[in-house]
């Protein structure tokens, strides 16, 4: 299995978790983040992924080393999903162990969020009446792509 | 001859995916300044770059055989 | 499925993520505390967890009542194993969805700090030259109960 | 009576998990003072008490047919 990882199919996130878990682990947090019917009031209908594939491998492993950097112990994977998802569909998973509970939560919320800094990786939201390629709103006003 | 990949919001602005252009020896800025002459409305987006698959500064040199990339704002998750 | 469960058998955490799936949720945090093979430099060979079962499932209940009500829109589960447990084995899961992540994480990291101080479930290490049951440490000093 | 349930090291200690106590119409407070002496090496402990499967303070009254149960220090997760 690679552990860092863009790839087309469903993710199955028990996968990354076994991938992560060793003797030293007592603690494995596990991150889906899904398909949200809901935006601000207005409702998806599908969202339609796409990446700069060898070079979004490449950042999430990148991100997998800065974890293993920042907190000593720890194992990592990570995968998103490109293409078409429906509602409630995984889009990315991040598996982090730790023989310590604490780190394992930090660092995968600090996975989380340099995925959405630094990994190639587009998403446009199809609705009823449109659909609009989403920009890193941390960064800048919506809209900006429309 | 470099190659160039344009993704998402950049992709349908362009109407290309990939492109190969005769633009070595140039820097990554100078190539944003031509991009941008032949796209004019790529004027107002915050683009970075990546070469060869790595995120690169405008001062970059840019050889024959290079991949470059431009990468709107990312959105995954 | 019971969501607020103490069972004897082994835990799959896939169920837990299912139940708290929905087509609000935007992320799913999922936290596994596994059988970790050394604390600070003793061997662990394995565990045997007990528990006053019918008050344990009621205090897990409480603590998913108290996320959903300091966390609006949250949806959670939690399972905790008894028995004898080894190296690697799960002996807790807590699923947390909510719309976006930041929540999912905090509340996850509630749970488990909660089930540590309210929830009936004792946890006795069993090493090569002995064994001993553990009590709160965050408390009192260890060893109170050897 | 009233049913004393004992767990983890306090059952080791006092060699039962369960016993029936004739105890109806005294507080908790009351009852631990009993079981100290009954059991003295429960003195040193922090034990908490349950009662009808929820934390119980010292003052709680005990009724015929309640179910109390000792709460050594819990350590789950």
């Amino acid at each position: 299995m690679k552990p860092f990882s863009v790839i087309t199919q469903a993710i199955d996130p028990q996968l990354y978790a076994d991938y992560v878990l060793r003797p030293e682990a007592g603690a494995v947090t596990l991150f889906t983040g899904h398909v949200r019917e809901w935006t601000k009031g207005i409702q998806t209908v599908y969202l339609a992924y796409e990446a700069y594939v060898p070079m979004a491998e490449k950042k999430l492993a990148q991100i997998g080393q800065e974890i293993e950097g920042k907190w000593p112990g720890t194992r990592v994977a990570i995968a998103h999903r490109i293409g078409e998802l429906q509602i409630s569909d995984i889009a990315v998973v991040i598996a982090v162990s730790s023989p310590h509970r604490r780190t394992a939560y930090e660092a995968n919320e600090y996975a989380i969020e340099r995925i959405k800094e630094i990994v190639p990786i587009w998403k446009k939201e199809i609705w009823n009446d449109g659909e609009q390629w989403i920009g890193d709103q941390k960064k800048k006003p919506e809209g900006e792509w429309q | 001859m470099i190659t160039v990949h344009y993704f998402a919001g950049i992709r349908e602005l362009t109407g290309t995916a990939t492109e190969e252009l005769s633009l070595s020896g140039k820097t990554v800025g100078q190539l944003k300044e031509e991009l941008i002459k032949k796209y004019p409305s790529l004027q107002e987006s915050s683009i970075q770059f990546a070469v060869n698959e790595e995120y690169a500064l405008p001062a970059e040199l840019l050889a024959a055989g290079d991949v470059v990339a431009l990468i709107p704002p990312v959105s995954g998750g």
